[in-house]
């Protein structure tokens, strides 16, 4: 009886997911954290030219949100969107293939770190434009609702994209149809160096639901648990035919936001203040002490989570580049008419 | 044309042959969604759905809210998932809303992501002046997404090609562009039964002729037409081809024109700048062609300004019939 | 005392403007319906080529929002706009002159119905873009704040028109820079065949307000009082520095949303209940009531409008169309650079 | 260039200057104001604006939320009542979500007004491909611009022409576009001190030569210059146009040219198709100069697909000075 308080008590993720499936979630999250770092260290030794915004801190929202997903479900994601990929399931040699331009990569090395896309396990790719996907996630639903597929869209955003048109347009248009998508917002207080404050006339973007008349909740981004409740609250509605919901995860970017940044629009002192809020320790304390996985367990993961990358930047960097005759190629179906 | 009298033939007008290839698709393809402002019960601005929507109802032929870019989106978002959206903008115009998803979504998303997905989505722009609609209700701006690798973009100048291009670029994996003439919505001609196509990316001769080669497109055509029959009245002998498609370009039988002909008007109505003539002018300059030129290639486009209101004003902003023949006689001088 | 009360008790703008405003408010409404009905019929007789949005049944908010503006305040209007003009003090010949496409017009014939502007009256135009207007008008009232002239901006828009990303962008910079601007949407219940119920995923449109921490207030339209109280306030606020508002106007249009309608989307006995609601009956009703006009005298402003409108279509009829050559004048400013 | 020795010559780099030409509006006139996104404390996606912020305060240099149709209209509304804006879009693609505002608005309502208002606006779109940014990031969209009346389009190439242009802009009572390329921000160049301006729609013949013509336009002129060093020590004397404004074109300069040299080479970064350069070879096959050709009109310009990531793939997508040789060798085979 005290025993089954006790369990009845526990945060929702350890009530609702299996062992397994919550060893699993931390993979991922030391997954994303060392392909992050992984990226970081590739960049400062020029194995990447470009730019690229890193999701260190960020892990807890983009493996949690994706909890009750299956491979047939969508997302799309955002220029800051390697842990995306990585919760949907994305295979780290290619997504390094692709960061380093490779033929082997995601895109073959036409799209870089923002275009990282796997259609086959239902990631409809991150995109350039701040805002660009919102859109595109609701004609995913459209299409699961016309098609009857039953697979449902999460729809990653930032707090920054939430002040575009397009994100009240597609907000309305979810909503008037009642599609099977969830917004996903991960506020991390600043859109490039402006905050929230200065650019979002609404104190918690979650309140922006209303004027769609949806659901709408903020949690704190970096806790596992508070994020799995409240998306996967949010995609049973969805599948229910209930339509969309908005999901604020509080979050914050221990990087700059991109490789430009001086960050001389935060302190010191906010920084250090999130960083002590890790998402992946609260996650391992979590499961640890729970009895899921023991410190020493924990530290494995971490370990296999550095070897997968190191095998991937090493498969990335000696993959081919791709070739310069075939700079024009996929612009149209092969074959198609003219 | 075949050999059967004009009596004969089925005559639609383009908004009924367009309606007619939509007809088909829905009917054939349960993927196929009519998406737009206004176009189930009010029947679309020009009356082009008409009353699909009774036929096939709200989920196949879905009036959306006054959200372009978003609407766009949507579309594109869907034909990445498994539908076929035909997206209609209520006037082209309102496209300067939606040309992020067009341009930086649905036409470049397959070469960004190596080719791993395609857009199979058509939208259709009703264009152009002539409406008394101003500035803002009747621009022409083909040349926009002509200038955007990954889309195709078409002007059919006829109800039989309004239909047969629709028809084809349903069958097309990419993204299509239709931009169908407000003006050429009621004119009405040959339209073949059911199912057809007309392949995108091949002009059409409308008129061989050995003299001088006009290349015209959309509402252009009909006045370079008509202007080659008054020429063919003086003795002047000019080939009339309706460009069609303005991305990809029909190289080869402009080209071929040229090399016959020797001299080349172009007739467009966007702005003259960087408008479609453009690059027609461009095309033939830089090719072999060139050489057979006996004269300076003339552009007849759209004159520096918005479109205005006033009826008078309107159509002098536009190439019309009698400036087609000025341009056909000066360049026909040394050639006759 | 019991006087007193009375006086106390009377609607809104009965308390707070003089018999003569009145009197002339009403003398707008009756030249707004006049003007409709001037161009509905020139319409008919093919004095006019092109489209036209008429406002008959909308003419409390027209004029309502606009009581408490002076010329120097601005208006950013719409597709549907002639009302507004007319409440801006606009020159009724030039209107007409405009419609007709006339060089007298107030657009010299370049811009038509749909494009209507007096600049000198702090009217910033018409709009042929739905939505087109909003950003504009937050960039009036941006100017007004720089530049310290205490100017307020009433931007006019409708329930359709709030569905575009525009409306999203334009509410929050607003209310993030604090701007001394009014957003009067004129919820007609349609936007062309759409009604709100179809494509706006929010019961009142003013309820949209509160994703940008501004006040938000939905009033009877057709009442002009209920208008210029909740304009009037938003007016002051926005004059005082406090920031923008949004206020909704529920009324209604009389005629299809232009020529080309065939009225499918709603029923007659919709459309005779509002016109029982008629605006310009109950304002007169209510100046009737409360001894600031007497019927007679009501009759008279309404004949009066009558001769003003054919005297401008008269002088619009008989001025000259522009000229051809000057086509291509005004795209530039002459004598400018290049 | 004046008769000081080169060491004597103050240098910016493009960035530097482009700043010092906003640092001198804001200074002098009120109504300036600057308005894009990070252009504030971060300085700038390319720190252009820097420092200014801390100079002149957030009411002059503001930071506007990621909202770009709607920042760019407040700057429209801005300009039609009293103030001078200087809007940054952060990269030109993302004015494909400001096309309403830009054209619809700010290009035509001074001409649908019937001239009673006008539309002070400066716009600026960092621009061009070579930053490993991809497709959404890379392109080139003058052209779209360039197509539309009512705008003044400029490509200024050097750090002089960069402050100058800007100047003349701001003096300029319409709506003036300045694309602005990315990899020229670090550039340096001579740069005259304090206030001058820089003719809007007037090219600069960067180097004169008599076999043939090459017109390049913002990066592609330092290629085409470069290009002409070599063909100089091959023995052909390579003219160089910078076209520096895409509207108005500068017509005269062009045609003059090329009656002189007879060839005539268009270099360009954005899409060949419909691009720049298509107009530049369309004007010159219409004018007289047309008789003047010995050859036909060539077009290096940008390759038909969007700009992908990996770096060779990008170079290899946009002409290089390689390119230009070939094509200028080739043109100079009858001549020299
Ligand atoms: C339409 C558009 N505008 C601007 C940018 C440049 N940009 C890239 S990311 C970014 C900030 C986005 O902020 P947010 O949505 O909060 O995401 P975060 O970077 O914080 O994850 C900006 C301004 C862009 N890519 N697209
Ligand atoms: C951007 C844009 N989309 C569509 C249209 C076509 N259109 C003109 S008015 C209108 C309806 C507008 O509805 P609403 O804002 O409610 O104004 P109302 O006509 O009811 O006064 C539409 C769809 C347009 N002019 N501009
Ligand atoms: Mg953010
Ligand atoms: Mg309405």
């Amino acid at each position: 009886m005290a025993d089954t308080l006790v369990e009845t008590n526990a945060p929702y993720a350890i009530r609702t997911y299996s062992p397994e499936q919550l060893k699993d979630a931390l993979r991922k999250m030391f997954l994303i954290r060392k392909f992050e770092e992984g990226a970081e260290d590739s960049y400062m030794r020029g194995l990447i030219h470009g730019t690229m915004h890193l999701s260190i801190g960020q892990e807890a929202s983009a493996v949690g949100s994706c909890m009750s997903l299956t491979d047939a479900d969508k997302i799309t994601s955002t220029h800051r969107g390697h842990g995306h990929c990585v919760a949907k399931n994305a295979d780290l040699g290619k997504m390094f293939a692709e960061f380093f331009g490779k033929e082997t990569g995601y895109c073959k090395g036409r799209g870089g770190s923002m275009h990282i896309a796997d259609p086959s396990k239902g990631n409809l790719g991150a995109n350039g434009i701040v805002g660009g996907g919102l859109p595109i996630a609701v004609g995913a639903a459209l299409s699961a609702k016309r098609l009857g597929t039953g697979a449902v869209t999460i729809c990653f955003f930032g707090d920054g994209a939430n002040n575009e048109g397009a994100f009240h347009e597609s907000l309305n248009m979810a909503a008037v149809w009642k599609l099977p998508v969830v917004f996903v917002c991960e506020n991390n207080k600043y859109g490039m160096s402006t905050s929230t404050a200065r650019s979002t006339a609404v104190k918690n973007i979650a309140e922006r639901a209303a004027a769609y008349s949806m659901p709408g909740v903020t949690v704190d981004g970096n806790d596992f648990s508070a994020v799995t409740e409240a998306v996967d609250a949010a995609v049973a509605r969805a599948r229910a035919g209930e339509g969309p919901s908005l999901v604020e995860n509080l979050t914050y970017r221990w990087r700059g936001h991109s490789k430009s940044d001086r960050n001389r629009y935060r302190t010191k002192e906010e920084i250090s203040e999130w960083m002590e809020r890790d998402p992946i320790v609260a996650m391992s304390n979590l499961l640890v002490a729970h009895k899921i996985l023991s410190e020493a367990e924990v530290a494995g993961l971490e370990e296999q989570a550095t070897q997968v990358i190191k095998d991937a930047i090493e498969f990335a960097a000696a993959s081919p580049d791709p070739r310069i005759e075939d700079a024009t190629r996929d612009v149209y179906t092969e074959g198609a008419a003219a | 044309m075949n050999a059967m009298t004009k009596t004969e033939l089925r005559e639609l007008s383009y908004a009924e042959a367009i309606r007619e290839a939509m007809d088909i698709a829905l009917a054939s393809d349960e993927r196929v969604v009519l998406m737009g402002e206004d176009i189930g019960v009010y029947g679309g601005a020009f009356q082009v759905t008409g009353d699909l929507v009774e036929k096939y109802g709200t989920d196949r032929v879905m009036d959306t809210p006054i959200s372009e870019l978003g609407g766009a989106g949507v579309a594109v978002g869907a034909a990445l998932t498994g539908l076929k959206p035909i997206f209609e903008f209520q006037f082209s115009d309102f496209a300067a809303l939606a040309m992020e998803q067009i341009v930086n979504q649905a036409a470049k998303v397959r070469y960004m992501l190596g080719g791993s997905v395609s857009v199979p989505l058509v939208m259709r722009f009703p264009a152009g002046s002539g409406t008394g609609a101003a500035a803002q209700h009747s621009q022409s701006i083909e040349a926009w997404l002509g200038h955007v690798p990954g889309l195709k973009v078409l002007q059919p100048s006829t109800p039989e090609d309004a239909k047969g291009m629709l028809l084809a670029a349903l069958e097309d994996p990419d993204p299509v562009m239709i931009f169908e003439h407000k003006i050429l919505y009621k004119m009405k001609g040959h339209v073949p039964e059911g199912y057809y196509t007309t392949p995108i990316g091949k002009a059409a001769i409308r008129r061989p002729g050995k003299d001088l080669t006009i290349v015209a497109t959309s509402m252009m055509v009909h006045k370079a037409m008509a202007a080659a029959e008054t020429l063919a009245a003086e003795g002047i002998d000019a080939e009339v081809i309706d460009l069609r498609t303005v991305r990809p370009m029909d190289r080869e039988t402009v080209l071929a024109s040229v090399r016959k002909t020797g001299r080349l008007v172009c007739v467009y109505e966007g702005v003259k700048t960087l408008g479609v003539g453009a690059e027609v002018s461009a095309m033939v300059a830089e090719s072999d062609a060139f050489d057979f030129l006996d004269a300076p290639i003339v552009r007849l486009g759209g004159a520096e300004c918005p479109i205005p209101y006033n009826p008078e004003l309107e159509k002098a902003v536009v190439p019309q019939v009698p400036d087609i023949l000025d341009a056909a006689r000066n360049l026909a001088k040394g050639r006759i």
